[in-house]
């Protein structure tokens, strides 16, 4: 008998995905035993006229990462997911769009003038990518680049979502287990739709910190002086995303010192992540004048940034208002 | 000496007052209690304790007020604003009393040119100069008491705590350019 | 300690000299910069704000805007004279509050080239840096010939403590900080009621019957409470009771001779500085009887008991009501 | 949306006419059509209009349809849910569907009666149905909270509101317990000579009241002690009282007042006495103090500073004294609970020019009640300072710290009266000049006025104007030696300088300087001032928004005895209502926590003012009282986890509607 | 701005106060514009921020916050919260380039009908200056937005 078939697939995204998931040591191992790897470009060399060519619903397991940003990424969603029995959004940009999304705070004008006529670019014949293009050989064509980055499930139906930017490899490793345990008929596979290799809770949970009710007179950052090893971050001002932010990382960044930035999304059932953290945090202000709060904001400088940094794709508004000249 | 028009003339005396005191005049919070009058340094001098002069002010009749001498001899010690227990700002009140007293031409001829005498030297200088100041007033106004003040003077002068010439100010003309731009807003009103 | 604007106000170095040369004096000891604000103007005194209210605003707020473009890292401007003092920061409070008189005023600055932000600088009384900037402990070291013996009556007049907005400075009616620093120099600070009520301003110009009246309560009071001379933190209350002392008794047919001194000069006295660079000799009404009770090496000579005392030693009758006061000591 | 409906919703929607309330700017008809045709897809079965949906003709069609058709949501569009919620949820319950599965949605004070153009209002009649039909959709099943009432009753403050309020309960026949900080229970009204308007004696009237309450059976009484920790919620809460160490065993001391004449160490009474007497280390507040047993005062006792003396225990007949007693604490359960904890007066020291402290001649109210008490430091002589002269003339200020926005902004109610009648006792007891100086004489109320009509009689001099300064300064001849009041007489239109050898200041009254520590313990609010807030401020004047704890007396706003006494009877009433009840129910309304879900961050944990949220530091995690929760939804909305949902208005609830709202403009 | 545009309005009212205070309205007879569409809350302490954003992306072009007056809300302090959330929610709103004046927080007491109506008036035409935020329906992204793909 043929061994189930694995795909792994990158839309918009950094690569960190794959590393996680090659970081998962010897239990890579037990997926190159387990699966025939039909397509992951990271690691082995396929065709994507391989994967077109199979029958609908071959490929056993997909991992999605990245989000789709563009007319090819598309394409890949839409064929990977006929061609999976299982698609899992893998990680933060697919699940909710991560920091490639914060670029959908601009219009494709303004990035494009970004990428190509940036002081970091050196075009000086001021070139822009075409979607067409004529040259000896025949026609180009490079994939159209939309407006704005969806998650995957904005495109296709995913079956399960694992969280993480990237998911923490042991959080993999868990839930391959799983897998492997369900193909061998020894497990259930958890309901579709469910969100894997996290809790249901949020960060704090898995952070050792000591907490108190809490009561903000200011914002700061950790470089702004020293920081408490033991006491809550908030509670010193450092606006942590931790009490927002679905746990399943084991509280690293807290734990290191530094502010949770959200990257494990919304906890169970939240409907806009930034929405929830901007209404814990401002609860917890300690102020009754205006003014005053004002005065507390002003310690929160980029408010879209620091509330929607890995969610802007996934939330209520998935985007940024702009105007065709680029202004906000 | 140059001033701008009140706002608004026509205005009542209390609406007048209201838009020419530069925070809410809140006179119609008066309580007449009369922490004010009972505070005043130098209410038994004046015809009406500042309360009453509220009381008037209310009352519509604007002409007591305007020839009233209580503004004048106001001593602008805030000992009243301090006490009110309404938070009235008394003394800014009598400021505004005397501004539209002097644009209505109803002022108090004498307290009235002293101030505008000074305006004049700081116009001119940009500094006060006592001297000046106080020899030009007193020529004008009490030729008769300016003998009795020579003591003092001489004192004054022999120790040097009197200049016999005016410091100006560098920048006199761009003093004067504001203030003729601010007479003007305050005649744009 | 850092650099502070000084806006001296028109008397600095006429009528006030004593003030300019005694707070120099002491700044010196102290180390205090006082960097003096260029080409200001007169504040306009309460003379100005009687005749209009924009262009007085906009007279006062020249100084502000000059302020604000010379301050380059000191945020405190500081005056000596309570009633630039108050000219200034109300200005300053008056601007942040009314909107509108804000615009009016920025747009007369305009014309001239300037511009103010309220709330851009800090200002503050000359008393009020050296008290809480400087401390009492730093005075305190200072002092190589304390004034004991010399009997004070701390005078702030009005415009110091008032109007409180903003708590600008202390308790309106009854503030003790130039009692503390009178202490701290060692002299007998006289429980003075009258320390904040007016000496007449201007009055002494164009109402001189109410004037006098207003200087003759306050010398009678500091002789009442048998004080040697008067303190005072502002040049406009020592040259009405310095200067028109003579007229107020002529006028009542009094004989008050009760000199009037800055607080600076007490200060440059207690820190052993000579008296002619303080200023001293240039009031009208002599001090040099008052300053021969700390002149002499002998101790003071005791003192006649207190009529005017007025809280009861604790054990007699009925007891009284404790004062904060009664902490500190 | 995640929370689905468990049940498929058969939906009813009814839209009323209310005669042609509604239908003259709404298009009845078409509204009914529209949401039978477009939201078929949202589950309406059915959907009907009719000229009066309240009336028992309206409720038994909708109860028709629940039974015929089966439906098991309904959605009535008619007028506000305040004015017919309770009808339309009882017409449901009756045809036995749960009352809480009914949304009623106004579409008449919220658009025929506030809208000009049909046509519009029409569009908005159908939103508004739209939203509650989505809502409808995720309702719940609810019932109502029932909590049995606790027989027992705490009243804390032993003032003689609090007396009162025990008493009434006491008589009817239901235990209470009495807790006072003071060692004797009395409140202000002990420290008085006379009483206005009808100057009865105090301690005639208040002593035998004490004593019934000392001696009640119903009545535990516990002085020198303080609540320290209230848990739990109407019908059943749990507070901790501290019983502070008496240093004197209760039931050996016979109150014969030895130790107290032996014991050497004098402090100053700054209590009872007001700082104008003394008392000993080991003493009774005064002779009549309810329980008769002294406590000693271990910050002055010189055995307990210096560690000698015992003098006390040394001459104690009984041995009652005991040096090595600790505090106590007990847990008691209660059902209701009454503050009647008073207020404190005015320090005058924050009014300077007004010289209290400074000048020796200068009283306050509270001094000159104990001056003027035949059983105070002067066994009722009204003397100066020097305790000997009789003064000749006497001011008393009116509004010293009321009415002004610099301290506090109200009026304090009783000290116009009570200025007055310290203007007759100082005339009765020295026949001094006398002079009042008021900016509005308040004397409201049976009695008031005519007692002014006599202290006018008595020749008092009445000075219309708020002292500006009272000072030693003279400034005239005849000042010297004096305290000169300065003020305008505002009537003269004159300044006025009015020498007086005395001044008494009738300070306002201020709440508590730890009420509002107090309202945070037992889970009630304190308005801007600090005074405990009532429900409302006429309906329900005793009653605060935390169930099952009431106010009576000065605590809740400045007030005379008389209207004291009537609240702690109106308190007791209530209390004897639940009580007699014997079980309450409540809204159920509620927030709970998803314990799986919180993670303790604690974001939750300081923002309900019913303290109804509490947290468990062994498990790390958040808890709420649903007896206590008041279901506001703060902490709902606030919990970042989405770990706290609220029945009533869950979040899929809200976002339904929103959508339902604004079902044209989605795409 | 343009005439014909009608914006699109949603108020999150308290129960207690501001609830009662537009049934104070409707009993008054008091006309307001039909823009607004209400939602009832307990408390403006409920008002969580997702359902601001959730109006604004469902196509709402402003959303009017009420409760009660500072000091009086029916849970003591609970519009303090509201308050504060109001202050941050803007914030973010101008981060995200929606302007900040499309949500608005306005303190009505129970009385305060006439005022409510008022604050309604006023809140409509000024959304009817700002324009349309049509957030759902901007045509560019629409176009090229293609539905979700059925699994086969
Ligand atoms: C100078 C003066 C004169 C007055 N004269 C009159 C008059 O002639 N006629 C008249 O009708 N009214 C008069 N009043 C008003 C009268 O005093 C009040 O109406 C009355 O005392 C209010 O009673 P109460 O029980 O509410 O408060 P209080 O008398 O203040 O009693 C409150 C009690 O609660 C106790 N307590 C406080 N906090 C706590 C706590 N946390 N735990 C336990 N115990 C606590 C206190 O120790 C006190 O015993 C006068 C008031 C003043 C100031
Ligand atoms: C013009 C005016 C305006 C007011 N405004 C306010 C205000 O704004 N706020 C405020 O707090 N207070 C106000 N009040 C005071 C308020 O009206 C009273 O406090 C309140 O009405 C008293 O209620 P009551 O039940 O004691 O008496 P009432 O309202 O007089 O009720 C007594 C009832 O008993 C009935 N009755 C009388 N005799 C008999 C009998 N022998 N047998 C059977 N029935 C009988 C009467 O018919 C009546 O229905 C106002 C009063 C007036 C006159
Ligand atoms: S530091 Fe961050 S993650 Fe840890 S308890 Fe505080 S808020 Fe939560
Ligand atoms: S603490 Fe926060 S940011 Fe850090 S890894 Fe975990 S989820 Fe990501
Ligand atoms: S003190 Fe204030 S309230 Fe009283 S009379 Fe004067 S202005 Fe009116
Ligand atoms: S500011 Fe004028 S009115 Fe007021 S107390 Fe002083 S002198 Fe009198
Ligand atoms: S031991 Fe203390 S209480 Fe007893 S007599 Fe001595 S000082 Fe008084
Ligand atoms: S009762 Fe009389 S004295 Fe007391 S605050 Fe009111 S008006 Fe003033
Ligand atoms: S806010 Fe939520 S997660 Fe945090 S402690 Fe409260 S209930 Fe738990
Ligand atoms: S819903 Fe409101 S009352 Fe209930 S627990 Fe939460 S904050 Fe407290």
């Amino acid at each position: 008998m043929s061994k189930p078939k694995f795909a792994m697939y990158w839309g918009a995204s950094c690569g960190g995905c794959d590393i996680a998931v090659l970081n998962i040591h010897e239990k890579i191992l037990e997926v190159d035993e387990t699966f025939e790897i039909v397509l992951w470009p990271v690691a082995v060399d396929a065709k994507y006229a391989d994967v077109e060519a199979l029958p609908d619903g071959a490929i056993t397991l997909t991992l999605f990462n990245g989000g789709i940003r563009n007319e090819e990424n598309e394409h890949m969603a839409r064929l990977l997911r006929r061609k999976s029995q299982i698609l899992v959004a893998f990680g933060s940009c697919a699940t909710e769009g991560c920091v490639p999304a914060l670029a959908n705070l601009y219009p494709r004008e303004t990035l494009f003038e970004t990428i190509y006529a940036g002081p970091s670019t050196e075009n000086p014949e001021d070139r822009r990518p075409l979607e067409r293009a004529a040259v000896p050989e025949g026609e180009l064509h490079l994939p159209k680049f939309y407006p704005t980055l969806r998650t995957l499930d904005q495109v296709v139906e995913v079956d399960y979502i694992i969280p993480g930017c990237p998911p923490e490899s042991r959080q993999i490793a868990a839930v391959l287990d799983v897998v492997f345990a369900a193909l061998r008929g020894e497990a259930e596979l958890p309901p579709k739709g469910s969100v894997l290799g996290a809790g249901i809770s949020t960060v704090c949970e898995e952070c050792p910190r000591k907490r108190d009710v809490k009561k903000i007179r200011s914002f700061r950052r950790i470089q702004d002086g020293p920081v408490d090893p033991e006491i809550c971050l908030l509670e010193q001002g450092i606006l942590c995303a931790g009490p927002a932010t679905r746990d399943g990382c084991g509280a690293l960044c807290p734990l290191a010192g530094a502010a949770c930035i959200g990257c494990y999304g919304p906890s169970e059932g939240v409907a806009d992540y930034g929405a929830r953290l901007m209404s814990a945090v401002a609860s917890v202000i300690d102020s009754r004048d205006p003014e005053e709060i004002e005065r507390i904001l002003d310690g929160i400088p980029d408010p879209a940034g620091a509330f929607y940094r890995f969610n802007l794709a996934g939330s209520l508004l998935r985007r940024g208002r702009w105007t065709m000249d680029g202004r906000r | 000496m140059a001033h701008s028009p009140t706002p608004g003339d026509g205005l009542s005396l209390l609406e007048a007052v209201e838009r020419k005191t530069p925070i809410p005049s809140r006179l119609e919070m008066c309580i007449q209690c009369g922490s004010c009058g009972g505070s005043c340094p130098s209410a038994a001098d004046m015809e009406h304790t500042p309360r009453a002069i509220f009381a008037l002010l209310r009352a519509g009749m604007d002409e007591s007020v305007l020839h009233s001498n209580t503004p004048w001899i106001c001593v602008s010690c805030y000992q009243c604003m301090v006490r009110c227990p309404q938070e009235i700002p008394i003394t800014d009140i009598m400021y505004a009393i005397k501004n539209i007293a002097i644009q209505r031409g109803a002022a108090h001829k004498e307290e009235a040119a002293f101030s505008a005498t000074f305006a004049e030297m700081v116009e001119s200088y940009g500094r006060s100069f006592e001297l000046g100041l106080a020899t030009r007033y007193y020529l004008k106004h009490h030729p008769l008491r300016l003998p009795g003040m020579a003591p003092l003077g001489m004192g004054m002068l022999a120790r040097r705590r009197m200049d016999l010439k005016p410091t100006r100010i560098k920048d006199v003309d761009g003093l004067r350019d504001i203030l003729q731009a601010a007479r003007e807003m305050e005649a744009a009103q | 300690m850092s650099a502070y604007l000084l806006y001296p106000g028109c008397s600095w170095d006429s009528s006030a000299r004593a003030y300019a040369l005694s707070t120099g004096a002491v700044c010196r000891e102290l180390g205090l910069e006082l960097r003096q604000l260029e080409d200001w103007n007169c504040c306009g005194a309460t003379e100005y704000l009687s005749v209009d209210t924009v262009p007085a605003y906009a007279l006062i707020s020249r100084n502000l805007a000059l302020a604000a473009r010379q301050q380059n890292g000191a945020k405190t401007l500081t005056a000596p004279c309570s009633l630039c003092y108050l000219n200034l920061s109300k200005a300053d409070y008056y601007l942040e509050e009314n909107p509108s008189l804000n615009e009016k005023v920025n747009r007369a600055l305009e014309a001239g080239g300037m511009h103010y932000q309220p709330g851009t600088l800090e200002i503050r009384h000359l008393l009020d840096i050296l008290l809480n900037d400087v401390g009492l402990d730093t005075i305190r070291r200072h002092v190589t010939r304390p004034l004991n013996g010399l009997r004070v009556a701390p005078y702030l007049g009005c415009l110091l403590s008032r109007p409180d907005y903003r708590q600008r400075f202390s308790h309106p009616d009854q503030p003790h900080e130039l009692d503390l620093l009178l202490k701290a120099l060692g002299a007998d600070v006289v429980d003075y009621p009258l320390k904040t009520q007016c000496c007449g301003g201007h009055m002494t110009q164009i109402g001189p019957n109410t004037a006098y009246e207003l200087l003759r309560r306050l010398l009678h009071g500091a002789e009442q409470y048998k004080a040697h001379l008067i303190a005072t933190v502002c040049p406009m209350c020592q040259l009405n009771l310095d200067a028109y002392q003579h007229d107020v008794n002529r006028h009542f047919g009094t004989r008050f001779a009760t000199p009037v001194l800055y607080f600076t000069q007490l200060m440059g006295l207690a820190f052993g500085l000579e008296p002619k660079a303080l200023g001293i000799g240039l009031e009208l009404v002599g001090a040099r009887e008052a300053l021969a009770h700390i002149g002499v090496e002998t101790p003071p000579p005791a003192q006649a008991p207190q009529r005017g005392r007025r809280r009861k030693k604790k054990s007699e009758g009925l007891p009284m009501p404790s004062m904060p006061e009664d902490d500190q000591s | 949306m995640n929370a689905a409906t468990s049940d498929s919703p058969r939906i009813g929607v009814y839209v009323c006419h209310c005669g042609s309330n509604i239908a003259h700017m709404v298009d009845v008809e078409e509204v009914r059509a529209w949401a039978e045709e477009t939201l078929k897809g949202e589950g309406v079965v059915v959907a009907r209009d009719y000229k009066f949906m309240c009336s028992s003709l309206g409720q038994e069609l909708i109860q028709k349809d629940i039974r015929e058709l089966g439906l098991n949501r309904i959605v009535v569009a008619a007028c506000s849910p305040h004015l017919h919620e309770k009808t339309f949820r009882a017409a449901c319950e009756k045809a036995g569907l749960n009352g809480y599965l009914c949304e009623l949605v106004s579409i008449r004070e919220h658009a025929s009666w506030v809208h000009t153009d049909k046509a519009a209002a029409t569009e908005k009649s159908k939103m508004i149905v739209a939203g509650g039909v989505k809502r409808v959709r995720y309702d719940e099943p609810l019932d109502p909270l029932r909590v049995p009432i606790h027989k027992r009753t705490l009243v804390v403050g032993g003032g003689i509101a609090g007396i009162q309020t025990a008493l009434e309960i006491a008589n009817a026949g239901y235990p209470v317990y009495l807790v006072e900080r003071e060692a004797s229970i009395g409140g202000h009204m002990a420290q008085f000579d006379k009483t206005f308007p009808t100057l009865d004696c105090a301690a005639c009237i208040l002593t035998p009241k004490m004593v019934d309450a000392g001696e009640h059976p119903n009545i535990t009484l516990l002085t020198w002690s303080e609540v320290t920790r209230v848990e739990g919620s109407l019908g059943n809460f749990q507070v901790t009282i501290r019983k502070k160490a008496r240093h004197v065993v209760e039931d050996l001391c016979t109150g014969c007042g030895i130790c107290t004449e032996k014991c050497p160490k004098k402090v100053l009474d700054t209590v009872f006495e007001a700082g104008l007497g003394y008392r000993k280390a080991i003493y009774t507040p005064f002779p009549q103090s309810v329980p008769k047993y002294p406590v000693i005062d271990v910050e002055n006792c010189t055995y307990f500073v210096k560690g000698k003396c015992k003098a006390c225990q040394i001459f104690c007949p009984t041995g009652a004294i005991d040096f090595e007693q600790e505090d106590e604490e007990t847990t008691v359960e209660v059902g209701n609970i009454i503050l009647a904890t008073g207020f404190q007066t005015f320090d005058p020291r924050r009014i300077p020019q007004y010289g209290y402290g400074r000048l020796a001649n200068v009283f306050t109210s509270l001094e000159f009640e104990r001056m003027s008490n035949a059983a105070g430091p002067t066994g009722g002589e009204i003397v100066l300072r020097d305790g000997k002269t009789k003064p000749q003339s006497v001011a008393i200020v009116h509004c010293v710290g009321s009415r002004d926005r610099r301290y506090n902004n109200y009026c304090s109610v009783i000290c116009c009266m009570q200025s007055l009648k310290f203007a007759h006792l100082v005339k009765e007891r020295t026949g001094a000049e006398v002079y009042n100086f008021y900016i509005d004489m308040r004397t409201a109320y049976k009695g008031y006025d005519e007692f002014y009509q006599r202290v006018l009689s008595e020749g008092v001099n009445l000075v219309r104007g708020k002292v500006a300064e009272i000072t030693d300064a003279a400034r005239l001849p005849g000042e010297e030696g004096k305290l000169i009041v300065q003020v305008e007489d505002t009537l003269a239109g004159r300044q006025r300088r009015i020498p007086v050898d005395m001044v008494i200041l009738s300070v306002g009254l201020e709440p508590r300087k730890d009420a509002y520590e107090t309202a945070k313990l037992f889970g009630i609010s304190c308005s801007a001032n600090g005074w405990y807030t009532e429900k409302h401020p006429k309906l329900d004047p005793v009653a605060t928004m935390t169930e099952g704890i009431f106010i009576a007396g000065a605590c809740q706003g400045p007030k005379d005895i008389p209207t004291s006494v009537a609240q702690g009877a109106a308190a007791a009433a209530r209390v004897l209502g639940h009580i007699q009840a014997g079980e309450m129910s409540m809204e159920p309304i509620r927030a709970s926590v998803d314990e799986a879900r919180c993670s303790g961050c604690r974001i939750c944990n300081g923002l309900c003012p019913f303290n109804a949220i509490s947290f468990h530091d062994d498990r790390r995690v958040t808890e709420i009282n649903p007896a206590l929760c008041q279901g506001c939804g703060t902490c709902v909305a606030a919990c970042p986890a989405g770990a706290i949902s609220g029945t009533g208005f869950s979040d899929a609830q809200v976002m339904a509607q929103i959508e339902g709202l604004l079902w044209d403009v989605r795409v | 701005m343009n005439k014909t545009f009608e914006p699109v309005l949603i108020g999150f009212t308290c129960n207690w106060c501001s609830y009662r205070a537009a049934d104070l309205a409707g009993t008054s007879r008091t006309k307001y514009p039909p823009n607004i569409r209400l939602v009832r809350l307990m408390c403006s302490g409920r008002l969580d921020p997702t359902f601001v954003l959730k109006a604004l992306a469902e196509g709402a072009d402003g959303v009017l916050i009420t409760g009660c007056h500072p000091g009086e809300c029916h849970y003591l302090e609970q519009n303090y919260k509201a308050l504060r959330r109001y202050h941050l929610l803007r914030r973010t709103l101008q981060s995200l380039g929606i302007e900040p004046e499309r949500v608005k927080l306005v303190w009505a007491s129970a009385s305060e009908g006439l005022q409510l109506a008022e604050a309604i008036r006023e809140f409509t035409e000024e959304i009817r200056t700002l324009g349309p935020l049509r957030w759902n329906a901007q045509a560019e992204l629409r176009s090229e937005e293609v539905p979700l793909e059925a699994v086969p």
